[in-house]
Order: C-alpha cells, then structure tokens, then sequence
C-alpha cells in the first residue's frame, strides 16, 4: 500500500451553481468530510450530484461567496491541474493514444518523476487494482471492467489529496458491477484516502459509503451513516429514494395507527389527524389471520430466489409489498396477518 | 434468405452493367497509355522526358505543400470555432465553408481579381513599395487557390473530429496535472489524427489533380493535369495523355488507399 | 477558463488572417460583378441573355440528371455490395472507387476514348450498324462524365449508410409479414434518406461546377463553368463572369444549404 | 383483452446449429412448450439461448435433421414472414421513419386490414401497455422505456401464434427495468399467449417464467420452475448462476459433512470421500458460538440496506457468505455459530 492514511479534510462552504440564464442547479450547500472518510453523494439524476463533484475537482467555480477548502485553506481558484485531485468517470477517459502503462503513468510523467521510478509506481499500482498482466496492452483492447481498473490506478497513482469518482460503475454491467464494487470497497479502505463518490445507485452508496449524502433538486435532504439513511430517513423522499419503502398514512390515536386492515403499534406517535409513517418490506411477517390486529390479503407474488415477493391488498389505504422468507407456503387470494416488530416503524414528517 | 435470393436476382444484371462501366473506360486507357510509337515504353517516358518529370514533380510539391499547410490553418480554426462560443459565429462557419459551393475555375477567378495583373494585393504592394505583386500565375497562385478550394472541407472534417472528442478525457489529463499545453499535446491532437490522415489524403488528391483551378492559374507553372490536357488537345498525342493519367491516377489512388488502411473502412465515406 | 483563454489568445489573430482570406475575394468577386458597363445589371443578364440563361438551365438540367442517375446506381450497387458477400467482392469494391482518385481532365479523357470519334463505342456500332455512334463532345458525354465521377463517391458514403442499418429492424418488419418487398420499400430506403440528401447535394453541386471534366467534353454543349472560362479568358470580360460565378457559387450554395438543414449538421462533414 | 388464451403449443425436436467453420452454437436440443406457457431461456451470453430463439422465430434455420412444430405441425422451411411470431427486441428495433401508431399498425396494415379496424387495434394495444397519450409521437421522441412498450404493442397487435422476446429489458437502466418487469409480468398472464423469453438476468427468469431453462455452452444445463432450479440446482453451474450459493467441500460420515468449522447435517447424505454440497446464503443463521455445531469467524460485513451481508471465514475451505437480518448486530472479527435448517442444504452431483 503506497498511500496509506493519505489525503486532506475537504470542507464546502455556502457552494451554490447558478448557470447562465438563472437556472440554480446547486443551492447554497455546507459540508464537511473528514480526512480519510468515503462520502457518497447520492441522488436521482438532476439532483446537483455531479455538479457538487465538479466544484471539489475545480472543474467548475461555485457562485460567488462559495468557498472549497482542502484541509483548511481555501482552494477555490485554484484550476484543477493544480489541485492534485484524482478523478474516475462514468466514461473511462482513457488515453487511446497511450497503453495501459502509458496511461497510469500519465500523472507522474506530468510530475517528471524519472523513468525508473515511474514503473516502480506504475507496477505497484497495477498490482494494487489487480491487473498486472497489462502493462502493455491497448486502452481499446480491454473490457469496460479492466478499463475502469485502468482508470482508477491512474487517478491514484499520483497520491491524490482527494479521490472523486463520477457513477465509475454504471457503464458495466451487473455481474462485473458488483464484482468491482467489492473491490473498490477494499480499494478505499486499503488506501485510506479521502474519497467523495458520486452514483444513482442506492446499492452502491450503502456497499461503500462511511457516510451517505442524499440529494434531491439540487438540495441535501439527509446526510447519514448507510443505517441511519436506511432506518431513519428524514423525510418521505428518502425513505422511498433507499430501498423499498411502504407509506402507510391514517389516523393516530396514542400510539396505534388505525388502517383498514386493522391496528399497527408506533413508538412515539401521539394523538392527531392524519400521520405519515413508513415499513420496510422486509420487516413485516406474515403470521396466521386469526388473532392478528393487521390483516389482508395476497394479492400478487412472485418469487425472485432469495425471497418471496408479496404485494397485500386491503391491509392499507393501498398495497403493500412484503418481503417474505422464500420457504414461505401462501398462495394468492389467502388472508394473512402482518406483523411488525417494535421499531420498524418510522413516522415521517412529511 | 429468400430476401437475399430476391435482391441478388434484382440486381446481378445491374451490377455487371456498372462494372463494365467503370472497368471498360479504365483499360481501354491503359491501353491507349501503350499504343503510341514508343509502347509500353511511354508509361516509361514519365519518369524520364524532363518535361513529364518535371511536372510530376512540381505537382506532389505543390500537393504536399497544400496539405500541410490546409490542416494546420483548418486545425487551429476548426478547434478555435468548435470550442469558442462567440457572437457571429454561425456566420464565421458559413463564411468558411461557402467557397464548398464553388467550382475550380470561380476559384482560380477569384485568385486572379486578387493577385493577378490587375489585382488587389499587387495595387496595395504598388501603394506601397512602388512594385506591383504579381503571383497569381505562378505556383504561388496555385497554392492560394488550392488552399482556398481545401481549407473549408478539411475544417468540417475537423470540426466534426472536435465535436466527438470526449470532453471527459481532457479534463482527466487536468486532473492528473496537464496544463493547457500539455492537454493539447497529449490528448488533443492524437486524437485529431484519424482526422487528418483521411482528410489530408483527400486534400492530396484533389491537389494532384484539381483542374478547374490550374486551367485559369497554371500559365507559368507545368502541373501535370495541365500537360495531360495539353498532350491530349493541342498536341493530339493520345499516348502519352493516357499514360500520363493512369500515372497521376495510381499516385493518387495510392494516397487515397494508405489514408484508408491507416485509418480504418469508415473513413472511406468522407471520400 | 485558465485554458480556453490561452487557446483564445493563441488563435484570434489566426483567424482573423484566415477569415479575411476567405472573405476578401470572395467581395472582390461581388464587386467586379458590378464594375462592367451595365453595373449590377450584369447579374440580371444571368437570366435575360439568352445564351446565358440557356447556359444556366442546360447545367440545372445536366446537373439533375447526374444526381438522380447516380443515386439510383448508386443505391442498388451500395446496397448489393454491401449485404452480399462474395469472391472477388473487395476488388469489385476497390475497381468501383478507383475513379475517386482521377482527375476531371482524366475522366474527359476517357469518355473520349469510350465514346469519341475513335471510341469504343462508335466502332462497335460502326460494326453493328454501319453508323459511328459518337457522343462524347455533347450533354451525353458530359452526363457520362459526371457519372464516372459521382458515382464513386456516392457508393461509399451509401455503403457505409447500409452498414450502419440495425438488421433488428428489418428482421422485426419480417417478423410482423412483411415480404422482402415491403421491407425494402418500407425500412430500408427509408433509412437510406439522410444519405441520399447529403450525397445528392453533394453530387448537384459538384456536377454544376465540375470543370475539367467539361472542358475536354463540352465543345457542343454550353456549360455554365465553360461559359465563365470563355467570358473571363477568350472575350475578357471580367464583369460578366463575375457575375455568372456568383450566380454559380449562389445555386450550389443552395442546394448544400437546404441538405445540411434536411439531413442535420453531422453531414455537413461529408463535404 | 383481445388476445385471451391465443398462441400455439410449440416442439423443438433435435434442433442445434453449426455455423460454417465447424463452430456448433447449439447442441441437438429438443425441447417442448405448452400453449399459453411463458418460458425464460437463461444463460450466460454465449450459450446459444439467442440462437434457439432465432430457430423459433425462422431467423435461423437448425442444422439437418432438426425440426421445429407448431402445435404440431412443422414449420421448419417456413419464412419468419410467414410464421406470424411477435418478435421483440433488445435495441428495441422500432421503424424510426413511422410514427407510435404507424409502427404499432405496421403489421396490420401488411395483413391489409381496413383503416378504422387497424385504428381500432392500434388504440387497444397502445392501452395495453399504458401509452394511450403516445398516438403521433416520433419514436426519437420516446423514452427508452416507452419504446420498448411501443415494440411490445406492435409485437403483439397481430395476434402472433407465440411471442419472442430478446433480452427486452437489457438497455434500460435498474428501475425502469424492475417498473417494466412488473408490466410485463401482468402483460403476460392477461395475454395468456406462449411465450419465450432470453435473458442473461437470473432475477428476470425468476419473476417471469412459468419454467425457465437454464442453458450453457449450447446445451440444456436444467429445465425446470423457479423454485426448482433455485432450491434444487442440477449441478453445480445452476447453482452458482442462479442466485448466490456457498459451495461447501468435505468428507460426508453418513448424514454429516466435516468442515474445518465444524459438522454440518445433510439430509440424504451417504459416507463417501469427499461431497460437494450448497447453501444459499440467506438460508443461514446467525447464533451464538456457544454450543453450536458450526462456526466461524466474521470477516467482512456491508450493510446492504434490506440485509446485511457477511462473509465468514474459518468455517469452511473458503469464505462463506452469508445474509443476515439488517437488524442483526455483530462486529468484523466476532467468532459466531452458523446453523443451517434441515432441508437447505442440496448435494450436488459436481
């Protein structure tokens, strides 16, 4: 490992984008990452991700009154060929022109570190991203996985202060996605650099994340551990952007919400009109109808290997999908009684 | 298949018509290229009468010149006007590219009415040295006039180039330290050169034997599609006209077909 | 920013030399178009004369029938070429684009010997008929020039259309019942169309300018380029041939106008 | 519902392909369908599952001997234009010169079907598939999404005797793909129409096939319903490429395998050398160590959101993995006991 405990504390103050035209794709936004912290900055398209991304590279200047701060001092017009930041794309950017070799050692041939050197770093950094044998291969030789490989040893070859990554896996397909996920999970904490990563995929940003940033049009909507954006979201699109989510909606009395197919226990409501609360499929069991105090009925299911999927009709105001074990014996049109343990319930604000 | 035995019923008879269109012209030239009192041996006089040399010579200079010069003007506008937005600029593009719509010989008209006798360059040099600028009948007026005839189709090849570069890539090599230069060296122009290859290729060619322009221009300077014109009409020598061709036409098959193979099939379309 | 301004520098100064390179004759051009005894009437005398506007119409004319001659070749040997393959199918390729690398004066050349007063033709006929058949000096052989030198260029840019065609869809038309017929008329050239814009315009405007071509073959056909030569060289009457180059210039500007807004700008590299 | 119950029962009797140089995609296969069957062909790419669709459709004709039938009758030597199958795409493969309707109606209007019956049909299935506001629409204007729907409608408004469908989902992204699986999955059932399906997504086959036959390297691996392949894998190919699965390698003593972790009970099982058997990972329990017949020790562990995925080390030859409630709580390093229940574990025969 040649970079261990590298890179630089980032703070992002007050950085807003407003484009030509008044069109405000990034509203004022604060955020502190610590040295050696993975953040995932995580969104639907639109949401400012990418642009938040663009301004800690320098690619982009936030508005005016925005600052970037690399452990401290502030960075904000320095171009980005004199940030030492390392930066993978969804799209590679590979030199054509250049092998394998050629383009890990792009960065320190720019840093004139003599030619010895240069392969020293170069081979270490093939071996560290697992591809060794292809020192001298074509750029346009290679699968979409060994060319992000590629990709990602030249951007760390140079010992970035930070490393940024733009969606590195969506152009590979799932089997090889979720191989290179695995990877760069040990990749990060093997380097211990500072990295901000950027992706739509909720999966992704729960595998790699230390903390996860949520962003919608152009706003931070939660920043959180991957268990507290999970179990806690802090709004209603949170909770349905990470994972699955059932919105149940009724009536409160104390601490039960009554819903057409009976009653569900929620810790810590209280009394009032209509309150909002959200259930993971995953969290409601399917036990016997009788005697339950939430009941409905098996309106579709599809079996998808690791579990059952179940959709269950007039148990709320619509229907609900559970997650069932795939031993489960039920069959459409059977009345069931669901079940939800203290604390999966989570009422949401909005 | 049934689709393919239609189709290939439809047009074999067609197929062997335009073969025998394009193959009938192109041998009965190469034999009239042998037919003449010396042979074969004309095909040999190209190399050897000084005159026939000469003029082979003068035109890969004049061609090779032309190109050079055509993809580093249309390279350095071609980048500028695909990356710079400014005011006018699908007026500057228009500009440039409307001399597409002219024929050789407007060219070598225009060239005239600038550098000719009468011309508006040799009035500003007699403004101002007292000595009249004439060059438009020489080969520099060729050059000029094959410029002006080049530079706008190899822009829009360029240009077209500039627009498919990833913009990804070069900001990559910024990432990893490269400054403008650097940028420019490295990731850019490697880049361009699929680009150039092809349509420098094609800018050879249409130097080595562009007509229209020399007909008006070529009063002081041999290039070889004027001697063929020359052989063929006022000294009535078949011949040598038709072995003079089919030399200028491997030359330029030849440039065509390296440009090809180095830059793969698909470029062949921008011929 | 720190890159694009250092591009900016570099180059402004560049492109205002090219720019005024460009833009200067082509103004002189305008003028002098003007500067006859008739003045700025000389361009309406592009379409009183009469020898001039029989000059125009005979070039629209020729220039039509070039175009849709070679779209039609074009398209059936592209499309046989390229969904067939067969022995000898690369030197089929490589002897239908070897007229890509001739010269007009060669192609002239070589309509004279086909169908000259020596030609090929004529003696076969001779033979057939007792009658010489020679076309060569006439629209005929100026219309069979322009083809040698269109179709080439057509076929490849066709070919590479054909190549891009997803086989999905035409297999999802056989799907739904269509016959190799229907296919054809209703997926194939339909999506042949952009290609057929962009190399007709191409194809018009090169046939209303080509000019060595006409020069060997036009001696009983008025042309609008040879008209020009003849104003501007024999009678030296320099207004009036401006005046017929920016009417010249003006019609294939047109037409490479109107395809480039039909077919969208990407073609306008196959310039 | 216009096409309730329709399509043909089909029989692919001896059919494999050898392309010209000896290169044999497909082994003779012989394979049958019920009328009204939706059956997923799954594989690797490579298998040959896109080439014995192709035989089907009459893209491709099988090798000398092979016979394909129709409810019975062969239809080997008749054209695809003839055979009225519906055929769907991966790149979609719309008539872009035509628009929504105009290539919904195509087939139709080939069949000659009068104007206002064709304008009738059009509107049913642009229902159908729920884009009835798309009518005029240029197919460049179209979301991939909505193409697809568009490809789906034209395929099935002629009535087809079976529908093929090639890998339909493949280019679009994650959620549109689970959103269109879904519909598809409904399209079907209210269809009723035979139906084959390739995919190289496993998820896919599971959700939408009746059986799925899962191929490799141009011959049948297994044929089967979901739940059959997925929890009685044939051999050792089925059960890696269906779902995650530990392969377990040790001594059997009657009915327990001996691992370095401990003894595992396996039903069925016979005293033998060395056995090969697998686990699915959600099949195992997370306990305490103490007294339980398995452990190991926890090496990795990333919280995937709907559950936590483990590995642990020390309990057999290689890591094992294993997925736990996301509300189980263990620390990287915990010795901990694994259990497996009786009947979750499978011998496989290699």
């Amino acid at each position: 490992m040649t970079a261990n405990g590298k890179g630089v504390s980032l703070r992002l103050e007050n950085c807003a984008k407003t484009y030509p035209g008044g069109i405000q794709v990034l509203s004022p936004m604060t955020l502190e990452i610590a040295r050696g912290e993975t953040v995932v900055l995580l969104g639907p398209s639109g949401c400012g991700k990418t642009t938040t991304l663009r301004i800690i590279a320098g690619l982009i200047q936030p508005d005016h009154g925005g600052r970037v701060l690399f452990d401290g001092v502030d960075v904000t017009s320095v171009p980005i060929e004199k940030r030492n930041v390392g930066m993978v794309f969804q799209s590679y950017a590979l030199f054509p022109n250049m092998t394998v070799a050629g383009n890990i050692g792009y960065g320190l041939k720019i840093r004139h570190v003599p030619k010895a050197e240069r392969r020293k770093r170069v081979d270490a950094m093939m071996q560290l991203v697992g591809i060794d044998t292809l020192h001298d291969r074509r750029v346009d030789q290679l699968s979409g996985g060994q060319r992000q490989r590629v990709a990602l040893a030249r951007a760390v070859a140079c010992q970035p202060r930070v490393l940024l990554l733009d969606e590195p896996l969506t152009a590979l397909d799932a089997s090889l996605r979720d191989r290179l996920r695995t990877d760069l999970n040990q990749l990060f904490r093997s380097l211990g650099i500072t990295t901000i990563y950027v992706t739509h995929d909720q999966g992704e940003a729960m595998a790699l994340g230390d903390r996860i940033v949520v962003m919608t049009k152009g706003t931070i909507a939660q920043v959180g551990t991957p268990d507290e954006i999970y179990f806690r979201p802090a709004n209603r699109f949170v909770a349905e952007f990470i994972g699955a989510a059932n919105i149940l909606e009724g009536p409160l009395q104390s601490e039960v919400m009554l819903l057409p197919g009976g009653q569900l226990h929620i810790d810590g409501g209280r009394t009032g009109d209509t309150a909002v609360a959200m259930v993971r499929p995953e969290a409601i069991g399917i036990v016997s109808p009788d005697g339950a105090s939430w009941t409905g009925r098996i309106q579709t299911k599809i079996f998808l290997g690791d579990r059952l999927r179940l959709t269950v009709a007039e148990a709320a105001t619509s229907a609900i999908v559970v997650d069932a074990s795939n031993r489960l014996v039920v069959q459409v049109g059977d009345r069931v009684g669901l079940t939800v343990p203290n604390g999966s319930v989570r009422l949401l604000t909005s | 298949m049934s689709s393919r035995m239609f189709v290939a019923l439809c047009l074999a008879p067609l197929l062997i018509v335009a073969a025998a269109f394009f193959v009938l012209p192109l041998a009965r030239l190469v034999v009239v290229g042998a037919s003449g009192p010396d042979g074969a041996a004309a095909y040999l006089a190209i190399l050897t009468e000084p005159r026939y040399r000469e003029s082979l010579v003068a035109t890969v200079i004049l061609a090779v010149a032309t190109t050079v010069a055509t993809l580093i003007t249309a390279t350095i506008v071609g980048l500028f006007v695909q990356r710079h937005d400014f005011p006018g600029r699908s007026v500057l593009v228009a500009l440039l590219t409307f001399p597409l719509a002219l024929p050789g010989v407007v060219v070598g008209f225009m060239i005239i009415l600038l550098a000719g006798r009468q011309g508006l360059i040799g009035e500003v040099a007699r403004a101002l040295t007292g000595q009249r600028l004439v060059f438009a009948y020489a080969a520099g007026g060729l050059f000029l006039g094959y410029l002006y005839f080049s530079i706008p189709r190899v822009i829009l090849t360029i240009m077209a180039s500039v627009e498919k570069l990833d913009p990804q890539v070069e900001e990559a090599a910024r990432a990893l330290g490269a400054g403008a230069w650097a940028v420019h060296r490295d990731v850019i122009l490697p880049a361009l050169v699929p680009a150039f290859i092809a349509s420098g290729a094609i800018c050879f060619a249409t130097a080595m034997g562009a007509f229209g322009t020399a007909f008006t221009l070529a009063t002081r300077t041999d290039v070889l599609p004027m001697v063929i014109y020359t052989e063929f009409t006022l000294n009535a020598n078949f011949a040598m006209a038709a072995a003079l061709s089919v030399g200028l036409g491997i030359v330029t098959w030849a440039a065509l077909a390296v440009s090809r193979s180095a830059a793969g099939t698909s470029v062949a379309a921008a011929g």
